[in-house]
């Protein structure tokens, strides 16, 4: 073979194609310059790119596609937990190895795929990290959750609380939203009855704006801190005055003050007109630690690079990354941002411990 | 009339010989999709294009099968061949007391009240997470052995040995559509499609028989959808997403409702296609909806149909001529 | 006032306010449906289409977004026209299966057209409105939340007085019910056709470009707005535009209420739960189409 | 009888559904003022010349004019704002609208106020209707429907009527009513060209008549020697 | 002995308008009941109500003494009790046999294909049984209407309208099919506009005004009733209508 080929399962169209799209993007960017300096074993790298459509069986056919009949030595993607959980049972079949820097359900690696790696905190884990500094950062003692009701949402009301309470925080009130949801009233009526002094938020960007928008409609003006969007340019745009004053509890941020990030950011800004987001960052991450396998698999079998995913320590955007023995990534840095004048700023970080 | 159980018989073998031939092991992969889309499509063709109601719950019938499947196998390790026929008879039973309630209702009613059933069973299959874990899905799912006396045990986890499990299945359950539609009682589906007061008033149920297609249908797509379940190895609440009931819609009607080979073969084109558009990238789902529209308007009673009339009658004739 | 009624008149008017959007969504629905018998599952993506292009215009050519509302009405109604004379016209004397898969694929279309077009981001209309929320003791509103529910009111009284009252309107119905002798009457079919989607689609857009004021759009936005419309649209009846209002609302009601005082997960619940009891028991919905 | 105005005229009509000629050559003419039936067997074509007439079917070959402009190939939109109505076979109401509203519509082409009178006149020869204003037209007995037809068909105040089998499914009573309800809009100046299966009933209210036989016109000339005629006495009077 | 269908007081309301207001009828096997009437004075109503489309909101039918007014319509079709539309229904896309053969089909008969042939022959449809019903003419599709119901085995057959819209010869063609499944002993309801037809074979006439039922007994007693030629027949043109 020629190039060495790496598989993208990535929505591109469907409800998160915002997002997919600006992973692909960023991959794209950056296998160019990689491609630049040389590639990968001497070889350029190639990128096979199919649309999962954020949907399972999509998802599965496109993986099949890049496995089967793309022969990629590895798997990156598959954004939604659920397509993420689908495409692992290919990865598995077929003994490719797959990273994800997205989806975050804590189950995908408990299950013991030994072909499946995640490049990113779970939701508990980020808990855990941020949890006992909330009461304190926000100057708020009764929090109230309202999340997507989704394996991500449920999981962040399950494992936050006793974090929070171990801050001296108190949980007053646990609320839902569906993907489908257009408006929230209900739900923050119920939020605001509940008197909280802040408000744990679970959402991507689309609800996240209308979420933010609607609190404050509702004359609720305590801080909002959540996981998502919350720090992204596109939400920070739409949402308008609602964004302000918003916290993101994110594994990524455009602000943070690192020369390696700086060039990101910058090469990014220029090339595609926007500030990265985190799913930007996630591109970044899993695409580096796949090629790094590459290299010290110094081979393109599978079989290899999985063993060579195992052993990673990989410095990047985020700090340093290593897997444990399920294939959870830990070691790297997470970010508390607060949106003032537009600009997510950094205001506190932690590290993700190993589990 | 000659011709036809050769030609039956041909078509049989050159299926059974798709994965001798197609070594690409994608391409065998979208085989047996098709093949499990056409044990589901039959069954959407029986209430669809025998009786003449449009079912937008099948795609939920589907995936009722394949989380049945699945749920036997994670929590009571029952294996894929109990859990299938488990899981036809589970959701059968279910569109019979379904049924009973919704047949009463007809045209756009019954449309509408089977894709809000649809919604209905989403919302259980990911809010009753202690069952179902919800959005997570259900992983793990295998395919189990295959025992044939006097042969013995087979794996048949590989693509090109599962393919020979769904090629049965679905001949199975082309036989028995065939041997349905062709009896009595298929006989009175078409009374009821074509005039429903007046099959009444001539003594036949329209209730009665809306159900047995409803109830039959509702079974063969939970069994379709419990080897997908198995072969995938996953199930999610996405299973219930209206795009499945659409592409089997798409393969009913553009395949020729109301005969059997036509969705049959509509069931694998429409599983090719949309994935040979992949090359069209951001253009496949137009590319895709535009050949669904022109389709529609220009070929009403599907493309398969027209063909098959076209095509076979001209050879006939010129045979028979030859003959006389 | 207390705070436990506080919190419930809070509740009850975010019902009457999602019920009026509800209802402003249900109309163009009901009208295509009632009158000429097509479930248009594409509604959705006239709706989606309104709100981006208002958003557009505001936004990008700065337009007044009073000036706006209507324009974008026009574009999407000139669409609509388009399809119907390329697509529709040829359905006329189609099964109801055909002309719900051609509407299936053309909501496939728009949407995938659309994402194309526009990029999957979602977008918000900006409006002139204040967003410093109004409240009245304790219960908070916004004045585009107003602004909607006047909208609507006006669009329904419109509506309804359009088809139950005017000649146009019943030249429509009768069309739809009998095409050869509304021929023999003088009615101008292939007009009546091309009005009654237009003004379908009309309805759908002018909702899209109200409600992008506070629910973003996107490309995919449609899907859910069809299945809302469709709920609706059963639990009020028909081709009733004052079914659509009281349905809209009632459902709208039935969520804030439900999701209120029940957990929340199956708050979508109860309007289907509603739908399959209207259908057992009022099986022409709420109000008949008379 | 003095000469009168040519008011319709079909010259060598020729028409097919799909391979079947069902108008082979028809030709035949109508004068203003005149009431002309047009009899025939099941199946002989009669529906359809009207059909034709009123622009819903297109004539293959042939001519149609009438008050000597040509007409055939108009839409039936066109056609009736010319001043020709037509009150179909199986009457083709609708059953969603109230009588009322059948009524209203029957008047569409207008733009005059007179409407509200020429309903009551419609009421008055029907007193039925009247009592049924607002029942919707789908739940009528099947003669009131038939009623219903009649009455809009002449709501549009039309110089030629067309009427395809007006008296089917009425009772005696008012197969009566309906002759003299016919006969009664030839004397108030319009014109009739009347397809009816109760031949006595044509042929005594009509001045002229045509037989159509598979598709083609095979005998003409007054009512009153039709009647005498034995061939036609024997095959659609009964004897 | 019980008659073999017999309806009791039926009264049926829709909304404000009294369609019924209790009407008795009774036919025996070989018997031809006539019931004629105005414009909506509720005779295909009488036909719902016996068929089990529309449920009476008073009185009863009863078939072999058994009461049927509860069941459902193809139940009764089943028992027997079949009957034809005023608006001519029939299988339009399915060739004739098929259609004639739901009938048979329903009582679960071993070879519906060759009853359907035997009830075309019987309305004299069989040379055309190679056609689709909505090839068929007018006139041959209410022929058609009947061969569907005989299929059934009616043991009553009730027509609404036979013969509307047919010629003088056509309508011959009907009264003899008549008088032969009279001779087969079948009981036969008729609703009929065309009095030639309705005078020649009925053993009995029942007429209905505005729901109730104003005269009963043979045809030429019912012909010179008052009042039947006042609300029905028209007093000086009677002679005409039946003479025709
Ligand atoms: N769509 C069609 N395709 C083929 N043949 C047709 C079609 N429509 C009508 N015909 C045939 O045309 C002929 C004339 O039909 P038409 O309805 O004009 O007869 P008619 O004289 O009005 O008879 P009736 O007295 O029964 O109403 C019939 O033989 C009929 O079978
Ligand atoms: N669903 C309904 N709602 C209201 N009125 C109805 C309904 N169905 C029938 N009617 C009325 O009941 C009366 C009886 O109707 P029916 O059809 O039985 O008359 P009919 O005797 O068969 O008349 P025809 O000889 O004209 O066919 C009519 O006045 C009719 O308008
Ligand atoms: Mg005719
Ligand atoms: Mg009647």
């Amino acid at each position: 073979q020629e190039t060495v080929r790496i598989g993208v399962v990535q929505p591109m169209t469907g409800p998160v194609a915002y997002d997919g799209n600006i992973y692909v993007n960023t991959v794209k960017m950056l296998v160019d310059d990689l491609n630049a300096k040389g590639g990968v074993l001497g070889k350029k790298i190639e990128l096979v790119i199919e649309d999962g459509a954020c949907n399972p069986a999509q998802s599965v056919n496109a993986a099949e596609k890049l496995v089967v009949r793309d022969k990629v030595v590895g798997l990156l993607g598959a954004f939604c937990s659920t397509s993420t959980a689908a495409v692992m049972e290919v990865a598995k079949k077929h003994k490719v190895p797959l990273i994800t820097g997205i989806s975050t359900a804590a189950q995908l690696t408990e299950q013991g795929n030994p072909y499946f790696f995640r490049a990113v905190a779970t939701t508990p884990m980020l808990g855990n990290a941020f949890g006992p500094v909330l009461p304190k950062a926000l100057n708020a003692k009764r929090f109230a959750f309202l999340t997507l009701n989704d394996d991500w949402g449920r999981s962040m009301q399950a494992s936050y609380p006793k974090a929070i309470e171990s801050g001296g925080g108190q949980i007053v009130a646990n609320e839902f939203f569906q993907q489908s949801d257009l408006q929230f009233l209900s739900q923050i009526t119920k939020v605001k009855a509940a008197n909280p002094d802040a408000i744990v938020l679970a959402a991507n960007t689309q609800q996240a704006v209308a979420l933010s928008k609607q609190i404050r409609e509702l004359g609720v003006t305590v801080p909002l801190v959540g996981e998502g969007a919350w720090s992204s340019d596109s939400y920070i745009k739409l949402a308008g005055p609602a964004a302000e004053g918003v916290y993101g509890l994110v594994e990524y941020v455009y602000t943070i003050k690192s020369p390696i990030n700086e060039a990101f950011v910058k090469e990014f800004q220029a090339k595609l007109k926007e500030n990265p987001s985190k799913f930007a960052g996630a591109a970044h991450n899993v695409l580096h630690i796949m090629v790094d396998a590459i290299g010290r698999a110094g081979t393109t079998d599978p079989e290899k690079i999985r063993a060579a995913l195992e052993k990673t320590d990989y410095n990047g955007l985020v700090g340093n990354i290593k897997f444990d023995a399920k294939h959870q990534a830990y070691g790297q840095t997470v970010y508390l941002s607060l949106v003032k004048n537009g600009v997510p700023d950094v205001v506190e970080t932690a590290k993700i411990a190993k589990p | 009339m000659r011709g036809l159980p050769v030609a039956a018989a041909l078509i049989v073998v050159a299926l059974c010989a798709v994965p001798l031939v197609v070594h690409d092991e994608y391409f065998l992969h979208l085989f047996i999709v098709s093949g499990v889309f056409v044990i589901a499509v039959l069954g959407l063709d029986l209430i669809v294009g025998y009786v003449g109601q449009l079912s937008l719950a099948h795609a939920a019938f589907f995936a009722m099968g394949a989380y049945t499947s699945a749920l036997l196998f994670v929590r009571l390790k029952w294996s894929m061949w109990a859990g299938l026929p488990a899981a036809a008879l589970l959701v059968g039973l279910i569109a019979l007391v379904l049924g009973s309630v919704i047949l009463r209702t007809r045209g756009h009613r019954f449309i509408i009240i089977t894709v809000v059933f649809a919604e209905l069973m989403k919302l259980v299959a990911t809010n009753w997470v202690d069952m179902t874990r919800g959005f997570m899905g259900l992983p793990g799912l295998a395919v189990p052995p295959l025992w044939i006396p006097g042969i013995g045990t087979i794996d048949i986890t590989a693509k090109s040995h599962f393919y020979y499990v769904v090629l049965f299945a679905a001949i199975v359950a082309f036989l028995l559509c065939r041997a349905l539609v062709r009896s009595s009682v298929g006989h009175k589906f078409v009374l009821v499609r074509e005039n429903e007061p007046l099959a009444e008033s001539l003594g036949i149920s329209a209730f009665r028989y809306s159900m047995i297609a409803f109830v039959v249908g509702a079974a063969l797509a939970a069994a379709a959808g419990s080897l997908y379940a198995h072969y995938v190895g996953f199930v999610s609440p996405d299973l219930f997403n209206f795009s499945y009931v659409t592409i089997m819609l798409i393969m009913v009607i553009l395949g020729g409702k109301g005969t059997l080979v036509g969705p049959a073969l509509g069931a694998v084109i429409f599983t090719f296609l949309p994935e040979l558009l992949r090359e069209a990238s951001h253009w496949r789902m137009i590319v895709f909806a535009t050949i669904l529209i022109v389709a529609t308007l220009f070929m009403p009673k599907g493309i398969i149909f027209p063909l098959i009339t076209h095509l076979v009658p001209r050879n006939w004739r010129l045979r028979n001529a030859r003959a006389a | 006032m207390s705070a436990t009624i506080t919190i419930l008149a809070q509740h009850l008017l975010n019902g009457v306010l999602i019920g009026c959007a509800y209802a402003l969504i249900a109309m163009g629905l009901t009208m295509i449906f009632g009158v000429m018998n097509i479930a248009n599952f594409a509604h959705g993506e006239f709706y989606m289409l309104g709100g981006f292009v208002a958003f557009y215009l505001v936004s990008l050519m700065g337009l007044d977004y009073f000036a706006a509302l209507p324009l974008a009405v026009a574009i999407v109604v000139a669409l609509a026209i388009v399809l119907q004379h390329s697509i529709f016209r040829r359905l006329r004397e189609a099964p109801m299966m055909t002309t719900t898969l051609v509407t299936i694929g053309l909501s496939i279309l728009l949407e995938n057209a659309a994402l194309l077009l526009w990029g999957p981001q979602p977008q918000s209309i900006p409006t002139p409105f204040p967003t410093k929320p109004l409240s009245f003791f304790g219960v908070y509103t916004t004045p585009l939340y107003l602004f909607c529910m006047a909208v609507t009111a006006a669009l329904i009284v419109v509506g309804h007085v359009l088809i139950r009252r005017t000649r146009m309107g019943k030249a429509m119905r009768a069309t739809f019910q009998n095409k050869e002798s509304a021929a023999l009457v003088g009615i101008r079919i292939d007009r009546i056709y091309a009005y009654a989607f237009a003004f379908g689609a009309a309805l759908a857009a002018a909702a899209g470009a109200v409600l992008g004021g506070f629910i973003p759009v996107e490309p995919a936005t449609g899907g859910i707005i069809t299945l809302k419309a469709f709920v609706v649209v059963i639990l009020g009846g028909m081709g009733s535009f004052v079914g659509a209002i009281v349905g809209g609302l009632l459902l709208g009601l039935a969520e804030a209420l439900g999701a209120g005082y029940m957990p929340t997960g199956w708050k979508d619940a109860i309007g289907f739960f509603a739908v399959i009891l209207v259908l057992l028991f009022r099986p022409e919905g709420l109000f008949k189409r008379v | 009888m003095h000469r009168r105005l040519r008011m319709l005229s079909l010259a060598n009509v020729t028409l097919h559904r799909g391979r079947t000629r069902v108008l082979d050559d028809v030709s035949l003419v109508v004068d203003e003022g005149e009431l002309v039936a047009l009899i025939g067997a099941n199946g002989a074509g009669k529906t359809t010349v009207l059909r034709t007439i009123s622009g819903i079917l297109k004539p293959s070959t042939g001519t149609i004019t009438f008050r000597g402009k040509p007409i055939q190939g108009a839409d039936p939109g066109a056609i009736v704002r010319l001043g020709i109505a037509h009150c179909p076979e199986e009457r083709k109401i609708w059953p969603d609208m109230s009588v009322q509203e059948h009524l209203e519509l029957g008047a569409f082409i207008r733009n005059d106020g007179d409407v509200d009178a020429d309903m009551e006149r419609i009421f008055e020869t029907f007193p039925v209707l009247k009592e049924r204003r607002e029942q919707l037209a789908g739940t009528l007995s099947g003669g009131q429907q038939q009623m219903l037809a009649i009455g809009r068909a002449l709501m549009s105040r039309p110089s030629l009527v067309l009427f395809d089998e007006p008296s089917l499914g009425l009772a005696p009573i008012m197969v009566e009513t309906i002759g003299t309800m016919i006969a009664g809009i030839r004397d108030r100046g319009a014109t009739v060209l009347l397809v009816e299966q109760n031949a006595s009933l044509a042929l005594r209210l009509a001045d002229r008549a045509y037989v159509l036989e598979t598709g083609r016109i095979t005998l003409t000339g007054p009512a009153q020697a039709m009647i005498e005629n034995p061939e036609v006495h024997r095959a659609y009077l009964g004897g | 002995m019980p008659a073999l269908l017999e309806g009791r007081g039926i009264a049926v309301r829709f909304g404000g308008v009294a369609a019924l207001k209790g009407v008795d009828l009774s036919v025996d096997p070989g018997e031809v009941l006539s019931v004629i009437g105005p414009n909506g004075a509720g005779k295909t109503t009488l036909f719902n109500v016996i068929t089990g489309r529309v449920r009476p909101t008073q009185g009863s039918v009863l078939y072999r003494a058994q009461p049927i007014d509860k069941l459902a319509p193809f139940r009764i079709a089943q028992l027997g009790v079949v009957r034809t539309f005023q608006k001519t229904e029939v299988f339009g896309a399915l060739p004739l046999v098929e259609g004639v053969a739901a009938g048979a089909l329903a009582r679960n008969d071993p070879d519906p294909a060759e009853r359907a042939r035997e009830a075309l022959a019987t309305v004299g449809l069989y040379g055309k049984a190679h056609l689709t019903a909505a090839q068929l003419s007018y006139g041959d599709q209410r022929l058609l209407e009947i061969a569907q119901a005989l299929a059934a085995d009616p043991k009553v057959l009730l027509l609404d309208e036979p013969a509307s819209g047919m010629n003088h010869q056509e309508s011959r063609r009907i009264v003899d099919l008549i008088v032969q499944l009279r001779a087969r002993g079948l009981a036969v309801i008729l609703v009929e506009h065309n009095m030639h037809v309705v005078m020649t074979i009925s053993d009995r006439v029942i007429v209905i005004n505005y729901g109730e039922k104003i005269a009963d007994g043979k045809p030429d007693h019912v012909r010179n009733d008052a009042r039947v030629i006042e609300a029905y027949l028209g007093a000086p043109q009677a002679a005409h209508a039946v003479a025709r």
